[in-house]
């Protein structure tokens, strides 16, 4: 490229141009897409792959049966319809809570408190479901679900309101608050939601019509997957086709920028915040309508948690968040059917799954190098 | 040690070649130093003279070529080994940490100990001091270097590079933060170091600097060296050409006749602006001021005197606690920075990584953001892709932003074209008002002399403009009329016909000569301006 | 009263220990939630190796090298691997918990738990010196020597970080990463010796757990105590001195629930004071520093902490 | 646990699955239900024990649905938790026969199975508060008429022990107080041994255990005080030999493998609900002889008998 002296004085149009030299032309273009979408995901299914070669080493070392673990693992997931549907209902909670990750991670929020907003938007569900049992069904499912929504916007609200206004750490206060919450909904189903019926600490149970009804075909599944479904375009588009969403983005990479561009930062970090935690807050109503019927004391098996690793190794994005909160619900339902069809234990799941996670970060921030990423312990 | 004689490569430099994955930083460079010179370093930005200096102490390693020191093939693997070798760096952005003391500070990764395990900070001290004292540096050695300003920060680089009895001193670009009177007193040092026996590598874009100081001047152009020249004798305008590949036009005086914007009404007016910060102390001080449609307001002065603040009390970045700013006679006192964009006003902040750009974004999103809607990128609610990739192509080419797709990240690419990033995303506005701040930090002339045809251009469009920079040179050749800020205030304002450097230099040192201004500044100020001052308050009130 | 300091007492300090633990990191700029999981593996390893070896310095020097082990784990994951150091924690904080229960279900056959019949008693710490210390020394009587060796490490730590060279070298590095890399400091070194450090120290504090009044191991007998000594750092600012402070205010909010077991407030919710007190004190010291950060000359990094980009 | 490893129906005439809502190891519940299932593979039984999460409902409705689906089993038990799983699960298995232990379920495929906990605990609070007063038969005790309980977390489960142990204790002295405290989990054994240790210095003669695994810090706490406890779920008494009064136990296993022994010889009456209570042995009181003195066995077992002859009811907060 040689340099050549730049005459213009005129200034910049604003219509845009005809693409100049470097200008994307049809098939080049769908090319690089292709190609940009593999680099994209090369280096999760490595870190996949990586895991699913250690724990068959691990299987090996316990199991006389590695191979037929190892396929139950994975194949008994997709046997019958049953387990199918069970597949869709492990993944939608985590689908739904990663997708609200998503968007506060992008804003720069490190939004830690998925469990504890997950939490209150169930127990939120499963009090407005048995404070309006008259309500018929469609309004009364509309009615829990936004409790839920509001519950779980509430609660992602406190450190985000704090984070914008003192600068307080939203990790450490999301992780407090997710043990107060489980302490506050356990107090709940203890007292004045506690169905006296029941001999486990659970609310009564919800009026039939509130509850979610079945994808046809799938018994075991019910709609709150095709809910969650749904909201990964719509996420997706929010995020990356719309203003919003790139004066979100801006404020998650450097909130000053965002700033002096115009970006009401702080807005906008609340606002992905609240859009987090009521996501979250589905997640609960969704369990609590479609799967529980009723609010159970310990119903999530840290699915905050695993939400939060499902997000980071879909490098925060939403198509790359479907396809991970299924691959990991495979991987936990699997593991129970590995269970019942050898002698594998079950402690050896989660000892998977920690390895999982840790093997999966490992890409994450190989992007985040671009530029001055902002660690996330900055 | 010191008397080795003139002539002998001191440290020379064969066939170095550096990527960053694809990216070719340093193609294949030779550079011979000679002992007890003073060796000066141009090139465009992202021409890789950093890169270089950092293989030469260490920080990088190259992908091949060879490093002679003193006649000696050496690998240098780290800091530590370049200082054994008596190679030290001042770098382009500061090396220090803030929350330590000066001592700390200079003695960092190599403390004398005792007991083998503590660090002996009673030694630190004494040695700092004796250091200080050595180079004629007036600072504490117990004094927080967070505490200190960026003159007196990069003395204490120096002293850090120096105390290891470093035969080889390196110094990246360390004019492009002083003010004009820091920088004569470095080139001073600079001096002094070449009659103690140090060979000083000097990286600047001021060609004024490597007339100054330097002997010998090498030029970097796209990772080569494109000639080693003495710079006795030499025309600026010859560097430069060797620079950019073609001879450039530098910016004299703008030619506006005196009073020119008479009589126009005011775009932008300040009304006795004052900013405080939460101390109560006063950062801003009844700042009053007009800028008409298609003039162009130089502010001068010495850095953190106010004019950040100024900059950012116009573009609502700070709150304001008394006074009025109005736009157009629109009153946006309290206007949020959206608000104030949205009215007209434009801002190049002058710290591009800090507020100018978000470096993990793609050029395409920094040029697009807050311009979405307004470069009818927003089909239906969604920003069309196309649109803003052919969008910004376009300003790619326009602006030259070199190295860049729209795709690119912003963060990688280099200080010049980042700033380019910058200035076409906010003359795309073309804004009313546009207020820019220290416009040509850190960026090579070539890009320089664009971004100022830019400003100029906007400013024949009837753009008014705000501009900030610590550069006299600069602020005298673009402003129509130039103000002076000290202490948070604007104590002069001149037509640029009636300016020197002299005077403005002596007004924003309060003409005491004093840097840091004491409490008879104001009067002093007073004398030399109370005819602009006079004039400019009419204006306002 | 001195019934209630020893309670304080021995609530702080395993919170104590792993605030310790995670302030090292956070100097040298990487939050540490895995202190969770290092807690937890040294306290099974302590009563593991106390089983079979009988002897309590054995099992103490294991527990600590089991957090050692652990926080070499996320040092390598988060510093060689570049993952993110959040989820590298929270991941092993779930290896720590499947390894201890696969160990248990395979090796000891009994998920639920190690509780060896018999197991060495800690070291304890008693005489008249100590209970001549003003207002804590009844309460450190007979204590173990953990709980001492806590209290030691607090100006033991400070010494370290602000006076040896390795102290200097992690903090530069946590600062400014550029200015230690500028100044020969192997920033991944300084960052690394961190790491093992808070696993050392996160080992003491699992060895407390399981060791001090215990004797046995749990699945998931930390409980989050890793977590509250991440607030408690964060709010005594990174120091030795304010996690101690802040420690012991968690410690005082934790006895004081207890006592308040029983009474007419809901026990969940006195069982959520600890965390509560947590997010408050945070909350407060984040007011008060930044106040201290509104009105401090105007530098780049306090105005980002301001703006809450960086801790 | 015995595992049979999913070997076809063949392998044994007789074969038997639980599913369960928590882990082995708990030495309490599962663990004494595994004794049983145990005891019955010695005889020839097929078993298989199925862990879970004890926070993951989801796949313990997988688990029931998987082996019910599988038809191996001649007889599936599961047991606390596994109300809604059961009551959807049973109903599509019409031909599978199914044992529920500590809840109840009315399906005519469904033997529900409860444990009277409140009356054993009605026990311990009667022993508890005997040893309180007697100081010369329980040399450790103060007479401060004051007990308490240490429990995991607030569940129904749980409340039961706790009213029992109320009412046991009001039996011998209206006026005695009885001091509760929560851990807030069946995990933290330390939290649990403060919480004892606060009550012990605040003068609790003996503290009874409902913390699960946790629990173990509570019998840590009376043995290094000096002061008395009653254990739980499993025979607690040798651990602290000079603290532990006396366990409460279930009788989970034997429970089990009686009821694998009538379904084999087709002797269960499903649809119905059987209470293992004082009556039939199925809680139980079993001291530290060293311990307890005859004259404070005596005063329990009055208060035994009382409650088998119907004299005293003793209350349940489940229905
Ligand atoms: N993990 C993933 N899984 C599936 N598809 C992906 C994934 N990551 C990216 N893609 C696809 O690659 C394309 C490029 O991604 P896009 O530019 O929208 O976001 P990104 O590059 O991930 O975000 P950023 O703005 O942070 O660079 C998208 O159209 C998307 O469909
Ligand atoms: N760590 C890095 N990763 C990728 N590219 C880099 C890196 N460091 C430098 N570069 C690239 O190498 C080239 C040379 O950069 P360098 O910093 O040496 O330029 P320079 O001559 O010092 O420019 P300036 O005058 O702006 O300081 C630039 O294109 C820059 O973008
Ligand atoms: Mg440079
Ligand atoms: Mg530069």
């Amino acid at each position: 490229m040689t340099t050549t002296p730049t005459t213009s004085t005129t200034g910049p149009g604003l219509a845009p141009k005809p693409p100049g030299p470097q200008g994307p032309a049809g098939p080049t273009e769908s090319a690089r897409r292709i190609r940009e979408i593999w680099v994209s995901v090369r280096k999760p299914l490595f870190s996949v792959a990586l895991t699913l070669v250690l724990g068959f080493g691990i299987v090996l070392l316990v199991s006389d049966q590695p191979l037929h673990a190892y396929e139950q693992l994975f194949v008994a997931n997709f046997s019958t319809p049953a387990n199918f549907g069970n597949l869709l209902m492990r993944s939608a909670p985590l689908l739904l809570i990663a997708l609200g990750i998503v968007f506060s991670f992008r804003a720069g929020v490190f939004n830690v408190g998925g469990e504890g907003q997950l939490y209150v938007g169930a127990v939120a569900a499963a009090a407005t479901g048995l404070a309006l049992p008259g309500l018929p069904g469609p309004l009364l499912i509309t009615a829990c679900v936004a409790a839920g929504v509001v519950a779980g916007a509430l609660l992602a609200w406190i450190p985000a309101i704090l984070k914008v206004t003192w600068g307080v750490d939203e990790v450490v206060i999301t992780l407090m608050l997710n043990f107060i919450a489980i302490l506050f909904t356990s107090y709940l189903v203890a007292n004045p939601l506690r169905d006296p019926e029941a001999y486990g600490a659970t609310s009564r149970m919800l009026p039939e019509q509130s509850w979610l009804p079945a994808i046809p075909g799938l018994p075991t599944g019910n709609i709150g997957f095709v809910i969650a479904l749904l909201l990964v375009p719509a996420a997706w588009l929010l995020l990356f086709r719309t203003v919003w969403g790139a004066d979100l983005r801006a404020a998650g990479t450097n909130l000053r920028f965002a700033e002096t561009v115009g970006v009401r930062g702080r807005r906008e970090i609340i606002l992905s915040m609240l859009l987090s935690g009521a996501l979250a807050g589905v997640a609960g109503a969704v369990y609590v309508l479609g799967t529980g019927h009723r609010f159970e004391q310990n119903f999530s098996p840290e699915f905050g948690l695993i939400a939060l690793t499902v997000a980071l190794l879909a490098r925060l994005h939403p198509v790359g968040v479907l396809l991970t909160s299924l691959f990991y619900a495979a991987m936990l339902n699997g593991a129970a059917y590995m269970q019942i069809a050898t002698n594998v234990p079950r402690s050896l799941v989660s000892l998977l799954t920690g390895l999982l996670v840790l093997l999966m970060t490992v890409e994450v921030r190989r992007r985040r190098r671009r530029g001055q990423a902002k660690e996330v312990s900055a | 040690m010191d008397s080795t004689t003139t002539g002998a490569p001191v440290l020379r430099l064969r066939g170095i070649r550096k990527t960053f994955g694809p990216k070719v930083a340093i193609d294949a460079m030779d550079l011979e130093v000679t002992a007890g010179e003073v060796h000066a370093l141009c090139g465009e930005n992202g021409a890789g003279k950093s890169t270089l200096m950092n293989i030469l102490v260490g920080i990088h390693q190259p992908d091949s070529g060879e490093i002679t020191v003193r006649g000696r093939p050496e690998r240098i693997d780290g800091p530590a080994g370049a200082s054994r070798l008596g190679i030290g760096m001042v770098h382009q952005h500061f090396t220090l940490v803030p929350s330590m003391t000066v001592a700390e500070n200079i003695y960092l990764g190599r403390q004398p100990r005792r007991w083998g395990l503590l660090a002996d900070r009673r030694a630190m001290r004494r040695a700092a001091g004796e250091l200080l004292e050595r180079y004629g540096f007036p600072l504490d050695p117990d004094q927080k270097v967070g505490e200190l300003a960026v003159g007196q920060r990069q003395r204490v680089e120096i002293v850090k590079a120096l105390a290891f009895d470093a035969e080889i001193l390196i110094l990246d670009e360390p004019t492009a933060v002083l003010t004009p009177a820091e920088v004569d007193e470095l080139m001073d040092v600079i001096a002094g170091l070449r009659e103690r026996g140090r060979t000083v590598l000097f990286i600047t874009h001021k060609l004024r600097e490597v007339k100054a100081v330097a002997d010998r001047v090498t030029v970097i152009r796209h990772g080569l060296s494109v000639g080693t020249r003495d710079t006795e004798g030499l025309a600026e305008s010859e560097i430069a050409g060797l620079m950019v590949g073609r001879s450039v036009f530098m910016a004299d005086r703008r030619q506006t006749t005196a009073g020119a914007f008479d009589g126009a009404p005011a775009l932008l007016e300040l009304d006795a602006v004052s900013c405080e910060n939460a101390e109560g102390r006063r950062t801003l001080d009844e700042v009053a001021l007009t800028i008409r449609p298609g003039e162009i307001l130089g502010i001068a002065g010495i850095e953190g005197n106010g004019q950040t603040e100024l900059a950012e009390a116009v573009t609502g970045l700070r709150r304001v606690t008394g006074g009025r700013v109005l736009l157009d006679g629109r009153d946006l006192t309290s206007a949020t920075p959206r608000e104030r964009r949205e009215a007209g006003t434009a801002f190049i902040p002058e710290d591009r990584l800090d507020r100018g750009l978000s470096p993990e974004m793609s050029v395409a999103e920094n040029l697009g953001a807050s311009n979405y809607r307004r470069a009818g990128l927003v089909r239906r609610g969604m920003v069309s892709q196309s649109a803003l990739r052919a969008y910004a192509s376009g300003r790619i080419t326009e602006f030259d932003i070199r190295g860049a797709q729209p795709d690119t990240p912003v963060g990688t690419l280099s200080g010049g074209n980042m700033q380019k990033v910058v200035v076409a995303r906010e003359l795309a506005r073309e804004p009313a008002l546009l207020v820019v701040a220290q416009p040509t930090r850190g960026v090579d002339i070539g890009a320089s002399e664009f971004v100022h045809r830019q400003i100029l251009a906007a400013a024949g469009r009837g753009t008014a403009v705000l501009l900030i920079s610590s550069e006299l040179s600069e602020v005298l050749a673009l402003s129509d009329r130039i103000g002076v800020m000290l202490q948070g205030r604007l104590v002069e304002v001149i037509d640029t016909a009636e300016a020197t450097e002299t005077r403005l230099g002596l007004a924003m040192s309060g003409a005491t000569g004093d840097g840091t201004g004491g409490p008879g500044t104001d009067d002093a100020g007073g004398t030399t301006s109370h005819a602009g001052t006079g004039t400019e308050r009419k204006a306002a009130s | 009263m001195s019934g209630f300091t020893s309670a304080v007492l021995i609530q702080t300090v395993p919170v104590l220990l792993a605030a310790l633990a995670a302030m090292f990191t956070q100097q040298a700029r990487i939050l540490n939630v895995a202190v969770e999981g290092m807690m937890l593996m040294a306290a099974f390893v302590a009563i593991a190796v106390g089983q079979i070896t009988g002897s309590v310095g054995v099992a103490v020097l294991a527990a600590v090298g089991a957090g050692v082990l652990m926080s070499l784990l996320f040092g390598i994951f988060t510093l060689r691997l570049n993952a993110n150091p959040l989820v590298a924690g929270l991941g092993i904080n779930l290896l720590a918990g499947g390894v201890t229960v696969f160990l248990l279900e395979r090796v000891y056959e009994n998920p639920g738990g190690l509780r060896p019949d018999e197991f060495p008693e800690l070291w304890s710490v008693s005489g008249d010196w100590l209970r001549a210390i003003p207002f804590v020394g009844p309460a450190l009587d007979g204590q173990s020597v953990i709980v001492l060796l806590a209290l030691a490490l607090v100006p033991l730590s400070w010494l370290l970080l602000y006076r040896t060279p390795i102290g200097y070298a992690m903090r530069a590095a946590g600062e400014d990463e550029h200015a230690a890399r500028a100044a020969g400091i192997s920033v991944g070194r300084a960052r690394m010796t961190a790491v093992l450090l808070s696993g050392l120290l996160g080992g003491l504090a699992g060895a407390q757990l399981s060791m001090a009044a215990l004797h046995f191991f749990l699945p998931d007998m930390t409980s989050g105590r890793g977590f509250l000594g991440l607030a408690a750092m964060l709010f005594g600012g990174a120091t030795p001195a304010g996690s101690l402070g802040a420690s012991t205010l968690f410690g005082v909010a934790g006895a004081a629930g207890d006592r308040l077991q029983g009474g007419a407030i809901p026990n969940q919710l006195v069982l959520a004071v600890p965390y509560i007190a947590a997010i408050l004190a945070l909350t407060a010291a984040r007011m008060g520093l930044f106040r201290k950060i509104r009105s401090a000359r105007r530098s780049r990094t306090a105005q980002e902490a301001a703006d809450g980009v960086a801790v | 646990g015995g595992e049979s490893g999913g070997g076809a129906k063949s392998a044994s005439d007789f074969d038997a699955a639980y599913v369960m809502s928590d882990n082995l190891g708990d030495k309490g519940f599962n663990d004494s239900a595994a004794a049983g299932f145990k005891k019955a593979e010695d005889e020839g039984v097929g078993t298989k024990l199925l862990q879970a999460s004890p926070s993951d409902p989801q796949t313990w409705r997988q688990n029931l649905e998987e082996v019910s689906g599988s038809g191996k089993y001649d007889l599936i038990f599961t047991g606390p938790g596994m109300h809604d799983n059961l009551a959807a699960v049973a109903p599509q298995h019409p031909d599978q026969k199914y044992v529920f232990f500590d809840d109840e379920l009315d399906a005519p495929n469904v033997l529900s199975v409860r444990y009277a906990q409140n009356e054993g605990s009605y026990l311990a609070g009667i022993l508890a508060a005997t040893a309180s007063k007697d100081t010369t038969s329980f040399p450790l005790s103060k007479n401060t008429d004051k007990v308490g309980v240490v429990a995991g977390q607030d569940l129904p489960g749980i409340q039961d022990f706790i009213v029992g142990f109320k009412q046991g204790v009001a039996q011998v002295d209206p006026a005695m107080k009885v001091q509760v405290s929560f851990v807030g989990n069946f995990n933290d054994a330390q939290k649990a041994y403060d919480l004892t240790k606060t009550m012990y210095q605040g003068g609790t003669d003996v503290v009874y255990n409902v913390s699960g695994p946790a629990g173990l810090g509570i019998l840590k706490a009376a043995a290094d005080t000096g002061h008395y406890a009653i254990g739980v779920d499993s025979d607690q008494n040798s651990l602290y030999p000079k603290n532990v009064l006396a366990s409460m136990l279930k009788q989970i296993g034997t429970s089990v493998h009686a009821s694998i022994n009538q379904a084999k010889d087709g002797e269960i009456e499903y649809g119905k609900t059987v209470i293992y209570g004082l009556d039939n042995d199925g809680v139980d009181l079993v001291y530290n002889d060293a311990l307890v003195p005859d004259s404070a066995k005596k005063a329990v077992s009055d208060a035994r008998t009382d409650v088998v002859d119907g004299k005293v009811k003793v209350a349940s907060v489940l229905k």
